[in-house]
């Protein structure tokens, strides 16, 4: 972990001796009416890792889609080491040497994870012609090694956790010998822990002269690894400076165009009965003998590593799946059989943590989507009443300030933030009395993390019960009144806010120092 | 069969042999068919025979081969439901090419030369003109019929010499020639399908289209390539199937393609692309043969056997959910 | 946000549009070109005569549609016309009312819709699989209850369904319109029908989202084979005949006429407007080659590449890559 | 929907120039039960050579699969281009006898030939041979060649064909009076399908080796039988007869796998159904007696409605190279 740090801060100094690997010049994109990215300046060296910030939308990934051969600059050049190139697709840009990250991840869900690294690129083959399975295979674990995961490297993708998922398509990035491995928020379904070994494996590429561009809302990861930072804003560049030069809040007022008063809000909430409770829930292999309760007006954090079985469990609550044992009770009442519906009655509703597969139907109108879970609110004998739908999905786009597109455009025109906001405007809307959040601000700017912790701090507030799963150390530590771990499946540790810190609950969610953890529980029964 | 299991991809993960086969997309056919295979033996007499065997094999020739190709289709994501009609037209070209004396091989190259260039005409309007592969498929089940129909005005072509026959009657040690194309066809696809790229490439187009665009995989050219591969394959199966009888008629093949399809789908290739095996669309074809020939040994009668037919093929595919139970819901 | 209300006409109403413009040229310039070929092609009495033989698969095509914007598919309701028709027939000639045979020839497609329906959402199966196995079981079943016979003794009332005319209004014709209509008002007015859609774009989101996607699916396929019940009552008052070979390719027309009019079977796009254009377009196709005494073999190829044709040009404009 | 009314069908008042109307020569239109197999393409030709020494006006089509609900489309638009007289052959006796009915009243002539239509919904019905004496023949050929003993398989083209399942009644009516030793033990559908012909028939001959012989009473399903019994080396053994055309079966023939089968003669009945159809408009058509059809001579009047072709024929190696259909 500490190498992480060394000798990546570079200061000016060093950068001067360092060669360019690409370089952009006036690029600009519009998709449309919309001009995406306008006449934007950005160069990366070798060896350097060079952060690109802004707000959602602000069009950092059309940006780097235009070196990654996604995209064509509508106007502006691509220069790769000193030439102009135009890449028609992703694969002319890897043989060029730059390889991507994609923000929407991309693979291929029925094929084994070895393949997955090698579609699109020379596999090995045999000296009788045929492919050569075992090298591949070879391969791919080491690249997967040098990340700190060991997998099946035989088991299909779609066996993975999302996380998983983005640590394969981490790996694909690396197997070739890239120049410029530009990541797309790497670490945005990754736990602290993985995130610490991508950092390692960032110092090693760009020791080896690698360069890298970073594009992260975590402020504090972009602070730690990077060399240079460039802010970009509505499309346009905004400033490119060292890393060294600029300090937080100054790069904050650089993204958001305004300061930013605090990115965590949360006030203490008289807390009333309990909302929801479980007594040793268990879904077979997915966890097991979960008993967890959150009160009115309570903000509960659920913290662990990766497959530790939150997602899974939040599922259940809301009746996407089955339980198989234990029992569920909402308002003291224990409910059988669960399913979505009948969870929506209750006054359950689950954001869920993928918002493109499972939170959206990109081609809905933004409206649409955000009343597809009140139909039954906003229709008079099963017909939809268009001003109720539209007055409705208004209010909750303004309260959420939910910005780029309007009302009736597709859902997928809008960035990934101002996307979340209509996942949340859509689960408000069904003003639940229980809300399970699983990672909210997943790709979220601080502009918006900020407005989405107000919104949390707000519903506690209103007296509903909030579950909060996250993988953000520092959200769980900010947002909650209360803090659960869980480890494989099981809970592992309990927290009240006074009490938690970072340590506490990496040993509760590792399994190390389980002594200490043991004794937490214990206290608190 | 026997030769087929022995040549299926042998599995390179070492955990859980059960498992993993039951993971593997043909599982429950192959289940299925192991079930039906044994059930028949004790019911229906004369089904456990090699001469009965040999007969279902020889029946499904025409089916399995050209689900073979049409496996490749749907696994690159599309489907293609006019090989009925190109079989007909095949089979008249190769009959004709046949009766005036041209020999196996003039008759094979007539017959893949037709196919081929009828594939390629559906690859051409499914991937450069961007028509829905069912509407150009079924577009070209009508027109093709009809081009038949104009070209031989009705007429049928009878008395296919005996010397371009050999690849539908023929032996070769005593296993007749049909068979023997069919594992033969059977296993170069498994090959291309295990080690080349245009075999990984099918998988991956059909896995995950925009994934595989921006992981530069020519998508269009792939998918082209398994729609002619199609019209390759009925021009093989044409000549089989004039070798099988001898003479063809203006309607040969109606109807040919939904059994295909269904060979495919039963064997356990997921209709939505990207999953699937080459075994699993021999098998598919195999389980069909099985059924209907039952169906005749048991004496079932001839206006009940449709009915037979869909609830076995109904029961066969709800394995899927039995193993899908099995290895807990997932996959 | 309220600069956007103007641009608003409703549901997905952009997509709709252009779409749908499209077919209606395509279907202009086959009548022009029909009425070109045969001078009886543009006169009412044909026009109307014409609407006798549509009115089946468009009244099935409704029902199809739902399913493919569902991604789904169903190749049985040629089958399921086969069953109904025998059900009536057969449990007529065995003593039962004529019009209680009828309900129970409904009835019959209904159970059969719900049958695929079941197997669809309950075991979690394609529903191409699920309907080419039913597609093979429901002619069986008709095949097997009539011992492949047919049934013609029905009383002369019964041919009110497919032959009776209202002035110069074939029945049926009002049957369909009327269809058309409830249909159309489901799909794009009600909570249902925004179901129907979110399902076709993404099924595990609307499954998050709290749509009943069970529930809708098994509606849906239910819906359809009412349809198809409602079609064969039609179909065997209009050639006054029950018989197992009744509906026999069918589906190929119905779907055909569905994906012409715009529905993908990738899921999520369809409209009745698109299907009923459909429909017409292959109906005035067929009517006008056969009035302009097109051989039977020509019209076959003619209409496969026709309908290659007024698809490429559907897509070529179609705005949206999707 | 649309409102000013004339009556829409009727034959249709607004048909204007559809047929070629009266004064000029009488418009034929004659429908087989499909177009594009080599029977119906016989029968055409005969049609064409009454046309052409009647000198009527001939419209020869129909669907390109055996359906009726597609004829029922095409008799409707014959009536309205004013054809003078419709033939059809039926797919189905009953699901046509609507629109023969509304052509009829149209004025129209109407009669059927090769497959009824419901008796009341035409004039006349072209018979090309009774199904007595078809049953007979075939039971004939096929009790000389077993020895009048022994169970059958009868391979039909489809299970729903009323002509098909009439023949096979008189089969076993005949075999129970004459020759009581033989039976009818399956009956199969080939579905005009080859392939399907031969496999039904491989099956179920594997299954019951014993089986004595095999009918094929249509044209696809004789060479199918022929063809099965031929691959699997019971040529002799197992007797083939049935139903097909001298061209289809001539390769069997000639390996002597078949040695006799039967046909009327399409070409044959071809001309003769439009000399009837001529005959009705002509009015000239005698109620009971005989009929004189060119060069066919005198042909029977079966009954006031129905004409009779004549004996199916018999072809063996000895004739058969005098046909060519
Ligand atoms: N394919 C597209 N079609 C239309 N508009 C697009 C498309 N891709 C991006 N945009 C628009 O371009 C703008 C920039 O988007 P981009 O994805 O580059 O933002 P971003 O900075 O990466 O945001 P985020 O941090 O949320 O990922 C946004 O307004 C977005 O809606
Ligand atoms: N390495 C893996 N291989 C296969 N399945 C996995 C793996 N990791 C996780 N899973 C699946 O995910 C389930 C639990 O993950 P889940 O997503 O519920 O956990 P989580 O705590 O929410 O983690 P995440 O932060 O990834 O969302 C496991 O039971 C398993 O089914
Ligand atoms: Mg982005
Ligand atoms: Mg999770």
């Amino acid at each position: 972990m500490a190498s992480a740090d060394n000798g990546m801060n570079g200061d000016g100094s060093t950068s001067v001796e360092r060669v360019g690997i690409f370089a952009l010049s006036g690029a600009t994109k519009r998709f449309g009416g919309v001009v995406a990215v306008d006449g934007v300046d950005f160069d990366l060296l070798e060896g350097e890792v060079h952060a690109l910030v802004g707000e959602n939308g602000a069009g950092k990934s059309t940006l780097m889609k235009m070196v990654g051969g996604v995209h064509a600059p509508d106007e502006g050049s691509v220069e790769v080491g000193g030439e102009a190139v135009s890449f028609a697709s992703p694969g002319e840009a890897e043989g060029a040497g730059i390889a991507m990250i994609p923000q929407e991840l991309d693979l291929f869900p029925e094929l084994t994870i070895a393949e997955n690294l090698f579609v699109g690129r020379k596999r090995p083959r045999t000296r009788w012609g045929g492919m050569d399975w075992k090298t591949m295979k070879e391969e791919a674990r080491r690249s997967l090694g040098s990340m700190g995961v060991s997998l099946d490297v035989g088991a299909t993708v779609k066996q993975l956790s999302t996380a998983n998922r983005q640590i394969v398509a981490i790996a694909r990035a690396l197997l070739g010998d890239a120049k410029a491995v530009i990541m797309d928020e790497p670490t945005a379904s990754l736990t602290e822990r993985e995130a610490e070994k991508l950092f390692e494996v960032i110092a090693d590429l760009t020791a080896s002269g690698v360069g890298v561009v970073y594009i992260s809302h975590r402020l504090e990861e972009v602070f730690r690894i990077s060399d240079r930072i460039t802010v970009m804003r509505d499309g346009r560049h905004i400033k490119t400076a060292p890393t060294s030069d600029l300090d937080s809040d100054e790069l904050v007022r650089l993204m958001v165009g305004r300061e930013l008063k605090e990115l965590f809000s949360r006030s203490r909430h008289e807390t009333g009965d309990i909302a929801l409770e479980t007594r040793g829930l268990t879904r077979e292999g997915e966890f097991e003998d979960v008993d967890l309760t959150v009160r009115r007006g309570e903000v509960v954090g659920l913290a662990g590593l990766i497959g530790a079985g939150r997602t899974e469990l939040a599922q259940t609550l809301f009746g996407l799946h089955k339980a198989d044992a234990g029992e569920i009770r909402i308002d003291g009442e224990a409910v059988k059989s669960l399913s979505p519906q009948k969870a929506m009655e209750k006054g359950i509703f689950y954001v869920p943590e993928e918002r493109k597969s499972q939170g959206l139907i990109s081609p809905f109108p933004i409206s649409a989507n955000i009343t597809l879970s009140i139909l039954d609110r906003i229709c008079r004998m099963g017909f939809v009443k268009r001003g109720r739908e539209r007055e409705t999905a208004e209010r909750f786009a303004a309260s959420l300030s939910i910005r780029g597109a309007g009302m009736d455009d597709p859902v997928s025109r809008l960035s990934g933030g101002n996307q979340q906001k209509v996942v949340l405007a859509k689960s408000l809307a069904r003003e639940p009395s229980v809300l399970l959040l699983d990672e909210p601000t997943r790709g979220v700017d601080v502009g918006a993390k900020s407005e989405i912790y107000r919104l949390i701090d707000d519903l506690a507030g209103e007296g509903k019960a909030v579950l909060l799963i996250s993988s953000e150390l520092e959200e769980i530590l900010s947002m909650s009144d209360r803090i659960v771990v869980m480890r494989e499946g099981k809970v592992s540790g309990e927290f009240e806010r006074s009490e938690a810190d970072q340590e506490k609950i990496m040993a509760a969610a590792t399994g190390t120092k389980a002594g200490q953890t043991a004794e937490v529980r214990e206290e608190r029964t | 069969m026997s030769g087929a299991s022995t040549t299926t991809t042998a599995t390179e993960h070492s955990d859980g042999p059960l498992k993993r086969f039951l993971t593997r997309p043909e599982a429950p056919a192959l289940i299925f068919l192991a079930a039906l295979v044994v059930v028949l033996s004790v019911v229906a007499d004369g089904f456990l025979g090699a001469s009965n065997f040999e007969g279902i094999l020889s029946q499904v020739v025409v089916i399995g081969i050209i689900a073979l190709a049409v496996n490749q289709v749907v696994l690159s994501g599309e489907i293609d439901i006019s090989t009925g009609s190109m079989l007909g037209l095949c089979a008249m070209a190769s009959g004709t090419v046949a009766v005036a004396g041209g020999g196996l091989l003039f008759t094979l190259l007539a017959g893949v030369a037709v196919g081929a260039l009828a594939g390629a005409v559906n690859g051409f309007l499914v991937t450069v003109a961007r028509i829905p592969a069912i509407i150009v498929t079924l577009g070209m089940l009508y027109a093709l019929r009809g081009v038949l129909l104009l070209v031989t005005g009705g007429t049928w072509v009878t008395g296919v010499p005996a010397e371009a026959r050999v690849l539908g009657i023929g032996s070769v040690f005593g296993v007749s020639l049909p068979i023997i194309v069919l594992f033969a066809l059977f296993i170069v696809m498994e090959l291309v399908n295990r080690h080349s790229d245009w075999g990984r490439n099918v998988l991956a187009v059909g896995g995950n289209r925009r994934a595989a665009m921006l992981a530069g995989l020519p998508s269009r050219r792939v998918r082209f390539w398994a729609f002619v591969l199609v019209g390759a394959a009925v021009g093989i199966a044409s000549v089989i199937y004039i070798g099988r009888a001898g003479s063809v008629q203006t309607n040969a093949g109606t109807g040919l393609e939904l059994q295909v399809i269904a060979a495919v789908v039963i064997g356990g290739t997921s209709i939505a692309g990207g999953r699937g095996s080459t075994l699993a669309a021999l098998t598919g074809a195999v389980l069909i043969g099985v059924i209907l020939n039952g169906m005749v040994l048991l004496g079932i009668p001839g206006v009940w056997q449709d009915a037979v037919l869909g609830a076995l093929i109904l029961l066969a595919v709800s394995t899927d959910v039995l193993r899908r139970k099995l290895l807990g819901d997932k996959a | 946000m309220s600069q956007y209300t103007e641009t608003s006409r409703g549901f997905l109403s952009r997509i709709k549009f252009s779409r749908e413009l499209v077919l209606l040229g395509v279907l202009i310039v086959i009548v022009i070109a029909m009425s070109l070929l045969s001078p009886v092609f543009l006169t009412l009495g044909n026009l109307l005569n014409t609407s006798r033989y549509f009115v089946e698969i468009g009244l099935i095509s409704l029902g199809m549609t739902l399913i493919i914007i569902t991604a789904g598919i169903d190749l049985s309701v040629g089958s399921n016309m086969a069953l109904v028709s025998v059900v009536v027939g057969f449990s007529f000639l065995g003593g039962v009312p004529l019009p209680l045979a009828i309900v129970l020839g409904v009835v019959a497609g209904l159970a059969a819709g719900v049958f695929n329906g079941l197997f669809v959402t309950m075991l979690d199966l394609h529903p191409l699989v699920v309907t080419l196995g039913t597609f093979a079981m429901f002619r069986g079943l008709a095949y097997g209850f009539s011992d492949a016979d047919a049934v013609s003794s029905f009383p002369a009332w019964f041919a009110y369904f497919g032959q009776a005319y209202f002035g110069p209004i074939p029945g049926q014709l009002i049957v369909f319109v009327i269809a058309v209509a409830v249909v159309w008002l489901i799909l794009s007015r009600t909570r249902f029908g925004r179901y129907v859609y979110a399902i076709g774009h993404n099924e595990e989101a609307a499954r998050f989202s709290g749509v009943p996607v069970e529930r809708v699916k098994l509606a849906i396929y239910a819906g359809t084979g009412l349809l198809v019940g409602l079609a064969s009552v039609i179909y065997i008052s209009r050639v006054s005949t029950a018989r197992g070979d009744a509906g026999l390719g069918l589906e190929l027309d119905v779907i055909a006429a569905v994906v012409l009019g715009g529905a993908s079977i990738y899921g999520g796009k369809g409209t009745i407007a698109g299907t009923v254009l459909g429909v017409l377009i292959i109906a005035t196709l067929r009517n006008g080659l056969l009035l302009a005494g097109v051989p039977s073999t020509w019209q076959l190829f003619l209409l496969g590449v026709l309908l290659l044709v007024a698809v490429f040009l559907n897509e070529f404009f179609r705005k949206e890559e999707g | 929907g649309a409102g000013v009314g004339e009556a829409p069908d009727e034959g249709g008042g607004e048909g204007e120039q559809g047929g070629s109307g009266e004064g000029g020569a009488n418009s034929i239109c004659m429908m087989p039960k499909l177009v594009g197999i080599p029977y119906f393409n016989a029968a055409e030709e005969g049609a064409n050579e009454a046309a052409e020494e009647l000198g009527v006006d001939l419209t020869y089509d129909g669907p390109t699969e055996a359906l009726a609900a597609e004829q029922v489309r095409r008799i409707e638009q014959f009536t309205q281009q004013q054809c003078d007289a419709i033939s059809v052959a039926a797919n189905d006796p009953d699901a046509l006898a609507p629109a023969m009915t509304q052509a009829g009243e149209a004025g129209t002539a109407t009669s059927a030939w090769d497959a009824d239509v419901a008796e009341d919904s035409r004039e006349v019905f072209v018979n090309q041979a009774t199904f007595e004496a078809i049953g007979q023949t075939l039971v004939d050929i096929m009790a000389e060649q077993t020895g009048g003993e022994g169970e059958f398989l009868v391979v039909t083209g489809s299970l729903t064909a009323p002509n098909q399942n009439s023949w096979i009644e008189e089969m076993e009516a005949h075999m129970e009076a004459e020759y009581p030793d033989m039976s009818i033990a399956e009956i199969l559908p080939g579905e005009e399908d080859l392939q399907l012909g031969i496999d039904v028939t491989t099956d179920y001959l594997r299954a019951n080796p014993d089986t004595a012989g095999v009918f094929g009473i249509t044209t696809v399903a004789l060479p199918g039988a022929a063809e099965a019994v031929q691959q699997l080396g019971r040529e002799g053994e197992v007797a083939v007869t049935g139903l097909s055309t001298p061209n289809e079966m001539r390769p069997y023939v000639e390996s002597g796998t078949v040695e006799e089968f039967a046909l009327w003669n399409p070409v044959d009945l071809g001309y003769l159904a439009v000399h009837v159809a001529n005959a009705q408009v002509e009015g000239n058509l005698p109620d009971s007696g005989t009929f004189e059809a060119g060069r066919l001579g005198e042909v029977e009047m079966l009954a006031e409605d129905e004409v009779l072709l004549g004996p199916p024929d018999v072809y063996s190696s000895e004739n058969i190279d005098d046909f060519d259909f």
